[in-house]
């Protein structure tokens, strides 16, 4: 089995089956908190997916990509942390 | 000098336009003096028209064209012969008169200049149309008479009556003209011209078309409107609200026989046919007794003119439907006969109505003691009317028996028709111009005063100008009626006017209805009571009929229109997906093979189904999901998941601004948010079911026609441009980027331009607050 | 957001993702990146320092309404565009370029311009909404 | 000033890495670029130092790196196996860190740790909450965060 | 390069967005930019068209990049009478905005937005490339959703979730169906389209790729049965926006129509014959909405649909007469609905109500103001020889040529109601003695407006009336262009010829 | 894939409906942007997709040496991605106000300029 | 030689962001989750990351690679504490079994603002 092949069909698979996992938990909740943590966390697995990605496609262009979803993630979570305190205070 | 003189026809129809744009900037200042210098307008036409008698006399017939929009055919076409002179010569004539009786009638009106206007641009109008050769610019001007009408109907337009009368003649008469647009353009289609001149070598060609019965029926919509025929004539008694003399200038002496012109003028191209001549003489018959019987029930002065007037029109038309030249002949003159005396008995009512302050018949009485020059006008116009010798009425009705009783089998019965006619207008007509004047002048009246000889020469003029024709009937005889009959296609013999032919079974006729009528007229007292009892059987009458479906009409639109824009938006977008499902559908049903080359097709990869699978749900959960937030952050997913696909799919520039824009519209959205209500489940479960279902059905749409579209082989020229000269022409290596701002530069270009706008929007949609101070 | 450490995080964020932004944006010719990407990061720095230090500093760090880059990112792109017209007679938004290659940036031309005008486009525009949002909040 | 200076090198430094370049113009571009960017957003801001002492900040790397990846081991195994081992709850923790920098970095790493979680800082700076996985002890807790992280930190930075 | 002036219209409008923006903080700067650009941009216009009839058809390669590659810029005959129409129509609503338009709403930016909507219109009818051509739609929407919004009053922004919702819907498909023919032929450049998409087999899909075209575009110029966001919306922004929304934008989607069953998807009988269909229901649904409202704003934005449904006629009809009936009902139209809805504003400002029960008396009034007003009614109408009546022969004949009556009594139906409602208009609103209405506070009633207010507001009016006389009255210059349009669309080789020089 | 991406193209384009047809303004809005999602794949998909291949020429090479994928359709979903965003937050900013003076989510209340008057 | 670095580096990674992944179903409360998410995923990813940088060897893209685990070090706690805290304030339960909350009470309610109540202990 060539480092390609090993990428590709056993630690590709098994990152995207991280996702679902996450996205389980993504669709379980409880609370809104959960969906972002989780949310945060499937960009991070997304991150982690492309850069396997990269490696088996030969194609550093992807890291880019990468470089990008890190960057902006966190205003997402920032974003929703935010409006969770205002909601509360106004209530 | 011929030149100028041809010219000058068009000239003398913009006259009358130009004399109303004059009023529009400097009536106010003319006010005083307007009057009298405005009735030179149409006396100075008059004399112009005139001069050419001698011409037409002659047999010539003098026309011109003026090229105006010759792309579409259409011209200023004009045609002087003998049948344009008469009407010329009438609205001309007639006009003037009316023009001098306005002058004291409407003395000192605040909106005097305006009503000359609008008289102004109707004496044009009507001329335009008396005038034309081609028929589109007859229409034009058609349409003009129509308009001005309106403007002069709804000339008190403070009164609701006014207003409402105006706007119901406008829809009859408008309605008859959008008709007569589409006869004539059909017309000139088969005819292959425009130009009624060149018609005539076509007649055959016209009514052998499949198309005849469409033209003719236009023609006779256009014209039975217009010309007030049964059932169509119930515009004409309301509007008499306008002021008299436009009562009796467009409504009794020139508009309303533009219909009767219109048939005359389409006798040469269309006539002699079945269908024409039957439809008319069943018309006209039946207008002319309907109208005339009608005018036993009346006690208002206007009322009883107006139908007698509808019933006169109603005996051109039956006599353009007998189509002999005798009935021809009869209708060239009947036109002139009624125009002199229908004139005068309106305007002596106009006076009677402006000094007694009353139109009502069972009122007026003896008013030849103080208005007798009126008195004596009245009585004139009721003589020619009555069709008395020596009067020119005389000659007229004359001619009617001639045509009648020399027309084949039907002859009797459509003479018996005449004389009932005849003898029901005679009483109509010293109604108007006898009764008033007789008898014992009330008290109330004693103080009425003879007004300015403004008001009552013209009626006298037109008056004795009936009795004059008659006398002499000569004048008219070989300068107008013989050119106005040859015109019409009847060249045959030699017309004589003369009063007096012998004892012969016509006189006997015209004997017996001016006996008949006069018994009738003193035995019958117009009164209340009969104007009552005929509005019992308002309900069946057409107007009410019209009015009934115009109502019922408003009620529809009101019904559809509330049914197509209800206010709900979903409807809307089910009702354009609808659309755009069964069009769309049907096409695909139609072509599609339903082969997909599955070879060609990438191979399925554990982590992109994966990623798809996470989208899917991802999708099913912002739909289903009662949380609002959870939607949005489940958007996030979705977006990421779409970035994905970006990134398998070689396209990183695309996942990086999906993935920022995703991101960047979930943060907009949950900055949002916190403001609003919880999410509601407002429709009910058969409503979701209804909408699932035409949702997947849509989605499904797409899904065969993006599986469609891909097994159809495509090969783009423009990817290999762009990749050999991304780098050597454009100097970019990211070729996409190179795209961007280099081979599609505006289309990025464009997209700055909407973000702009769109921070505009979303900054103004925040910050502008219109508060009462500066809403207004 | 009275937090410290998002406050002292954003300070040095902020620097760094402007930085990146600019690297995005030069380097979007050659590579994954360009104005609009650019841009976005660069106003995701200042979002971050407005959540983190409240509107009011942030727009004094700014000195200028946002607002004002969109037509400045307007005029760049404009006179990128037009700059063919008047130099060489040649189409509306034709690329010109300079001889000599930078490092980095690679050929300087009329396309770098407009990219840059994009840049600034994007920045205005995100910070008036995000901006405008926040403050009507 | 030094520490602008410092950062502007730290910047320029990081656009040279960023870029890939180690042409002379681009170390002169990126310290240009730099130089504006601080520039651009120093309106306003208070002194702020940056890391003095290389080595030992490379010895706390390595420590951090140390404690990430054992901290990690442990949460892995509760989080493997079928049982729960944590006690988890939210301690206070008094602070010796006293600027903003110092508080932040410290609140960072421990939130980087596994099993540990900086929720917030009083706003009197003098306590730090933190949620932990493993609070058998409190007492022990509070010592370890205090002789670990905060002593080493505040070595580097002060 | 003579060939510059092509984007100029462009350029022009562009740059006065651009230095109007840069004016944000004075309305006294932004209204002389717009004023000034305006003229400009006429003056442009007219070197365009002039340019165009001596010429022929021009053509521009944005970039330099040689077609199909590029984004090439076509300004035929067609494309240049939008351009000039555009610029009248902008010239008199810029003017009516300065004297309308309250201070509050241009302090947020109204001016620069109404020049990016006259850029994008301008756009929309130059660019030969179908997807710039939606970059430019959506250009165009986003700055019509901004001035339909400005000032954010309840039915404002009730008439804009319609309306936005509706349109951005109508994107969407077109989007979808650019996606459709990217995939069948690789190509955006529309000439390169015609020849690529003839040479297809599939018909089906070249067919369901028209149908889409149409409901894009569709919904867009207001057909039935996908105009609902019309009647919803075009009445409650400010008269000087319904103006131009009522004058330009839905002839946008008429425009586009014409433009892709003409060039791209040409001679398919199937959909002609849905277009026929389309157009007279169109014609009919319109003329029945009109006929029911008392609000005038509201009919007049039913009579736009009415008469939209007279232009999509000449398409179905398809022959060259019929096509530049559809292209002078088009001129007619945009100058007499831009004025209509000023004279909608004018009236609204003597008397503070759009309503027809409430109005009355202001022929007594203003003489010749009414008189003024009637001539965009009358040419409305098509009381000829008043503008909208040429257009309607050639719409009647060609209909009867192919033996359709429906049409043709669509055609009279959607006449009669005009002239019926007008007249109904003109007997309520002028005629009607006036009633006394309570007087609305801080309102600026036209008597109570300088004399530079009053020409602000009627100026334009005038302008335009002028215009649609000369339409009317000087038809044979406005048919022969009509009929240069005409040709040159029926025979799509030309524009073909000149965008790929083949 | 293709199969698969078309069928998901299908789900975008049908929940999207499915949204705009609720009567919450929010859900509408989602509704336009799952539906604008979906035609944004759409054009990648009818543009045909190429696995890893991304349109970038290589260094030192001024030409692909490689299979690569279109670049034209990813240029355009770029542009209507941008474009989109555009129009959602002036959307987004929409509900706000419209919640503000309407005072309701709900659709359904929002249709006194369709009344007759 | 470098294959064995990639794969150890990458398989290491994949198994901690796995870990994270389990993790977050597994964990019974809010802050757990987090914590378990910021720690494991932050390491998993710079593994991986790593694997990438060691596969290219190429000065520019290390150097990104490194970027991209500077951000992710520097946003990730943040992270973690912005959301934890508000988990706080919207009243997220802790775990049954939590020993201690010494958050508890101390945050006003109004203004968020948060007690350090030091001097009281000191009392
Ligand atoms: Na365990
Ligand atoms: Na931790």
């Amino acid at each position: 089995m060539t480092l390609y092949d090993y990428l590709y069909y056993i630690l590709l698979p098994i990152l995207s089956f991280s996702i679902v996992l996450l996205f389980i938990r993504f669709l379980k909740g409880p609370s809104i908190v959960d969906r972002v943590i989780t949310l945060d966390l499937l960009i991070t697995t997304g991150i982690g997916v492309i850069a396997i990605y990269s490696i088996t496609t030969n194609q550093p262009t992807f890291l880019d990509i990468a470089m990008i979803l890190a960057l902006i993630a966190f205003l997402g979570t920032v974003a929703f942390s935010y409006y969770l305190e205002k909601r509360n205070k106004n209530e | 000098m011929l030149l100028t003189l041809y010219k000058l026809m068009l000239i003398a129809i913009l006259t009358g336009f130009l004399f109303s744009i004059f009023l529009v900037f400097a009536g106010k200042y003319l006010k005083g003096r307007l009057a009298i210098l405005s009735a030179l307008v149409p006396l100075g036409l008059f004399v112009y028209f005139l001069n050419f008698s001698k011409r037409i006399a002659n047999g010539e017939v003098i026309s011109q064209t003026f090229e105006w929009v010759p792309s579409l055919g259409v011209n200023l076409g004009f045609t002087l012969d003998g049948v344009s002179l008469i009407f010329a010569l009438m609205i001309t004539g007639i006009g003037f008169l009316v023009f001098a009786y306005t002058a004291a009638y409407l003395k000192g009106h605040e909106f005097l200049d305006r009503f000359y206007g609008y008289l102004g641009i109707f004496m044009a109008a009507m001329l335009g149309v008396v005038l034309s050769d081609n028929i589109i610019s007859l229409f034009v001007f058609w349409e003009l008479t129509s308009i001005s009408s309106f403007f002069l109907i709804g000339f008190n337009n403070k009164e609701e009556a006014s207003r409402k009368s105006a706007i119901l003649a406008l829809a009859i008469t408008g309605t008859g003209g959008l008709l007569l647009l589409a006869g004539v353009l059909i017309l000139g289609n088969v005819a292959g011209t425009y130009s009624i001149a060149e018609m005539l070598s076509s007649k055959e060609v016209i009514a052998d078309s499949a198309h005849y019965i469409l033209i003719v029926l236009l023609i006779f919509g256009a014209a039975f409107t217009k010309s007030a025929q049964f059932p169509f004539h119930f515009w004409l008694p309301g509007a008499m609200k306008a002021p008299t003399p436009v009562s009796t200038y467009l409504h009794s002496a020139t508009m309303v026989k533009a219909g009767v012109y219109l048939l005359m003028r389409f006798t040469p191209v269309l006539g002699s046919t079945e269908l024409w001549n039957s439809t008319l003489i069943i018309v006209g018959a039946t207008t002319m007794v309907y109208a005339a019987i009608h005018t036993i029930f009346r006690t208002d002065l206007k009322g009883i003119l107006a139908y007698s007037t509808i019933s006169a029109l109603g005996v051109l038309v039956f006599l353009i439907g007998l189509g002999t030249q005798d009935a021809l002949l009869a209708a060239c003159v009947f036109i002139l006969v009624h125009a002199l005396y229908k004139a005068t008995l309106f305007l002596v009512t106009g006076i009677i109505d402006h000094e007694t302050g009353t139109r009502d018949i069972t009122k007026l009485a003896g008013l030849r003691k103080v208005l007798l020059p009126v008195a004596i006008a009245g009585i004139l116009a009721a003589i020619s009317n009555a069709g008395i010798p020596p009067s020119f009425g005389f000659l007229g009705k004359d001619l009617i028996y001639e045509a009648t009783l020399h027309f084949g089998n039907s002859a009797v019965l459509l003479t018996i028709l005449a004389i009932v006619t005849n003898i029901l207008l005679l009483y109509a007509g010293f109604l108007a111009g006898i009764k008033p004047f007789t008898g014992k002048l009330p008290t109330t009246f004693e103080k009425v005063h003879l007004p300015s000889f403004l008001m009552w020469l013209p009626p006298l003029i037109l008056a004795t100008l009936g009795i004059l024709i008659g006398l002499f009937p000569s004048i008219i005889q070989g300068s107008l009626i013989q050119p106005a009959v040859t015109a019409l296609g009847e060249s045959g013999s030699e017309i004589q006017l003369k009063l007096w032919h012998g004892f012969n079974l016509i006189l006997a006729l015209s004997a017996t209805t001016i006996g008949v009528g006069a018994l009738l007229y003193f035995i019958m007292k117009p009164s209340q009571k009969l104007e009552n009892g005929i509005a019992k059987l308002e309900f069946i009458a057409p107007q009410t009929l019209v009015e009934k479906f115009g109502f019922g009409f408003g009620k529809f639109s009101r019904f559809t229109t509330g049914l197509i824009q209800n206010g709900y938006l979903r409807y809307y977008v089910s009702v354009i997906i609808l659309f755009l499902v069964i069009l769309t559908g049907y096409t695909l049903i139609q072509n599609t093979k339903y082969v997909f080359d599955y070879d060609s097709f990438s191979v399925l990869t554990v982590y992109e189904v994966l990623t798809v699978l996470v989208m899917i749900v991802g999708i099913l959960f912002t739909v289903f999901t009662k949380s609002r937030l959870a939607a949005v952050a489940a958007m996030g997913v979705v977006g990421l998941a779409i970035s994905l696909i970006f990134v398998y799919y070689s396209a990183p520039d695309l996942a990086m601004t999906q993935f920022s824009i995703d991101t960047l519209t979930v943060i907009l959205f949950v900055l949002v948010l916190y403001k609003l209500p919880k999410y509601l489940n407002f429709s009910d479960y058969k409503v979701r079911i209804k909408d699932g279902v035409l949702s997947l059905v849509f989605g499904a749409l797409i899904t065969v026609l993006a599986l469609e579209v891909l097994s159809e082989p495509q090969g783009s020229q423009l990817t290999d441009y762009y990749a050999e000269n991304a780098y050597v022409l454009a100097k970019g290596k990211n070729v996409v980027n190179v795209i961007l701002v280099d081979f599609r530069g505006i289309d990025t270009f464009m997209e700055i331009a909407v973000l702009t706008i769109a921070a505009i929007g979303v900054f103004s949609l925040l910050k502008l607050r219109l508060t009462s101070k500066n809403r207004r | 957001m009275k937090t410290i450490i998002l406050r002292t995080a954003s300070d040095y964020l902020l620097p760094l993702l402007l930085l990146f932004s600019i690297f995005i944006l030069l380097r979007g010719h050659y590579l994954p990146g360009g104005g609009f990407v650019g841009g976005l990061i660069a106003s995701i720095a200042f979002v971050l320092h407005a959540f983190a230090n409240g509107l009011e500093n942030t727009k004094n760090l700014l000195r200028l309404h946002p607002g004002y880059l969109m037509p400045l990112g307007l005029l760049v792109a404009t006179l990128a565009g037009l700059s063919p017209i008047f130099v060489e007679n040649l189409p509306f938004m034709t690329g010109i370029w300079f001889q000599e290659p930078l490092p980095v940036i690679g050929m300087i031309g009329s396309a770098l311009f407009f990219d840059i005008g994009v840049y600034l486009v994007v920045i205005g525009v995100s910070l008036t909404i995000i901006f405008t949002i926040t403050e009507s909040a | 000033m030094r520490s602008k200076f410092l950062s502007n090198i730290l910047l320029t430094l990081v656009w040279v890495a960023l870029t890939g370049s180690f042409a002379l113009l681009n170390f002169v571009f990126g310290f240009i670029l730099s130089f504006l960017i601080l520039w651009v957003i120093s309106n306003g801001q208070g002194e702020s130092k940056y890391f003095k002492i290389l080595p030992k900040m490379i010895s706390f790397i390595f420590f951090f790196l140390y404690e990430l990846f054992k901290a990690n081991l442990q949460v892995a195994y509760d989080v493997v196996t079928p049982k729960f081992y944590m006690k988890p709850g939210i301690v206070k923790v008094p602070l010796d860190a006293k600027t903003n920098m110092e508080i932040t970095l410290l609140a960072n790493l421990i939130s980087l740790t596994p099993g540990t979680l900086s929720l917030d800082v009083s706003n009197d700076r003098k306590v730090l909450y933190v949620h932990a996985m493993y609070v058998s002890d409190k007492e022990k807790f509070i010592k370890g965060i205090k002789q670990g992280f905060e002593k080493r930190l505040l070595e580097i930075l002060r | 390069m003579i060939q510059h002036i092509v984007l100029y219209p462009i350029i022009v409008q562009l740059l006065l967005a651009i230095l109007l923006l840069f004016s944000w903080n004075s309305i006294k700067i932004q209204k002389l930019i717009s004023a000034g650009g305006s003229i400009i941009s006429l003056l442009v216009s007219i070197g365009l068209i002039m340019t165009v009839w001596n010429e022929g058809t021009l053509t521009i390669q944005s970039g330099g990049w040689e077609a199909p590659f590029g984004i090439t810029f076509v300004a035929d005959a067609f494309a240049a009478t939008m351009v000039l129409l555009t610029a009248i129509s902008g010239l008199a609503v810029s003017f009516f905005t300065v004297g309308t338009i309250l201070k509050a709403r241009l302090k947020f930016g109204f001016l620069p937005v109404l020049h990016f909507l006259f850029l994008g219109l301008n756009g929309a009818f130059l660019t030969g490339d179908i997807f710039n051509l939606y970059v430019w739609f959506e250009i165009i929407i986003i700055s019509s959703f901004v001035l339909i919004t400005l000032g954010g009053e309840k039915k404002q922004i009730e008439g804009a979730v319609k309306y936005f919702t509706l349109n951005i819907f109508a994107s969407v498909i077109f989007l979808t169906a650019i996606a459709v023919l990217y995939g069948l032929t690789g190509s955006l450049n529309m000439a390169d389209l015609a020849l690529k998409i003839a040479a297809i087999e599939n018909r089906g899909l070249d067919e369901v790729t028209a149908i889409l075209f149409l409901i894009g575009f569709g919904i867009k110029a207001a057909i039935f049965p996908l105009y609902f966001w019309l009647p919803a919306a075009y009445h409650t922004p400010p008269p000087a926006v319904s103006a131009v929304f009522g004058g330009l934008l839905t002839k946008v989607g008429v425009y586009a129509l014409i433009r892709v069953f003409t060039l791209i998807f040409v001679g398919d009988v199937f959909l002609e014959n849905i277009i026929l269909v389309l157009a007279g229901f169109t014609i009919v649904a319109g003329a029945l909405g009109a006929l029911t409202q008392n609000n005038i704003a509201k009919v007049f934005s039913y009579l736009i649909i009415c008469h939209i449904g007279f232009m999509i006629l000449g398409l179905g009809l398809y022959t060259e007469a019929a096509i530049a009936a559809a292209i002078f009902y088009v001129i007619h139209d945009i100058v007499v609905k831009t004025n209509l809805f000023m004279v909608g504003g004018l009236i609204y400002r003597i008397k503070g109500t759009y309503s027809m029960r409430d109005l009355g008396g202001i022929y007594a009034k203003y003489p010749l103001l009414s008189l003024l007003m009637i001539i965009p009614l009358f040419s409305l109408v098509g009381i000829p020889p008043f503008s909208g009546f040429w257009p309607k022969l050639s719409l009647i004949t060609e209909s009867f040529k192919i033996d359709n009556y429906w049409l043709i009594a669509a055609l009279l139906f959607g006449t009669f109601i005009t002239l019926f409602v007008i007249a109904r208009l003109w007997a309520e609103v002028f005629w009607k003695k006036g009633k006394k209405l309570p007087e609305i506070q801080n309102f600026r009633y036209y008597d109570k407006l300088k004399i530079e207010k009053k020409i602000e507001i009627v100026g334009p009016i005038l302008f335009l009336a002028f215009i649609s006389l000369y339409i009317g009255f000087g038809a044979e210059n406005i048919q022969q262009l009509a009929m240069r349009v005409g040709e040159e669309l029926m025979n799509n080789q030309m524009y073909i010829q000149a965008v790929l020089g083949k | 894939m293709e199969f698969l991406l078309a069928i998901l193209i299908g789900l975008l384009y049908a929940s999207g409906l499915y949204m705009m047809l609720r009567r919450s303004l929010v859900k509408l809005i989602i509704g336009l942007i799952l539906l604008s999602n979906g035609a944004n794949l759409l054009i990648f998909l009818l543009g045909r997709i190429t696995k890893g291949k991304p349109p970038i020429i290589p260094e030192e090479s001024y030409n692909f040496l490689d299979a690569y994928a279109d670049p034209v359709p990813q240029a355009l979903i770029l542009t209507a991605i941008v474009i989109s965003f555009g129009l959602q937050s002036f959307a987004i900013v929409l509900i706000k106000r419209a919640y503000k003076v309407v005072k309701t989510d709900d659709l359904d209340q929002m249709n006194s300029t369709d009344e007759f008057s | 030689m470098s294959e064995i670095i990639i794969g150890t580096l990458a398989t290491l990674g994949t198994l901690f962001v796995l870990l994270a992944a389990i993790g977050v179903i597994r964990m019974p409360d809010t802050y757990l989750r987090i914590s378990v998410t910021t720690k494991a995923a932050t390491l998993g990813i710079g593994l991986i990351l790593g694997a990438a940088a060691v596969y290219f060897s190429d000065i520019s893209i290390t150097s990104r690679v490194l970027a991209i685990i500077l951000f992710i070090l520097l946003t990730a706690p943040v992270g973690a504490h912005l959301i934890g805290r508000a988990s706080y304030f919207i009243g997220v339960k802790l775990w049954k079994k939590s020993v201690i909350d010494d958050l508890e009470g101390k945050y006003k309610k109004t203004t968020h603002e948060l007690k350090s109540d030091l001097e009281e202990d000191e009392d």
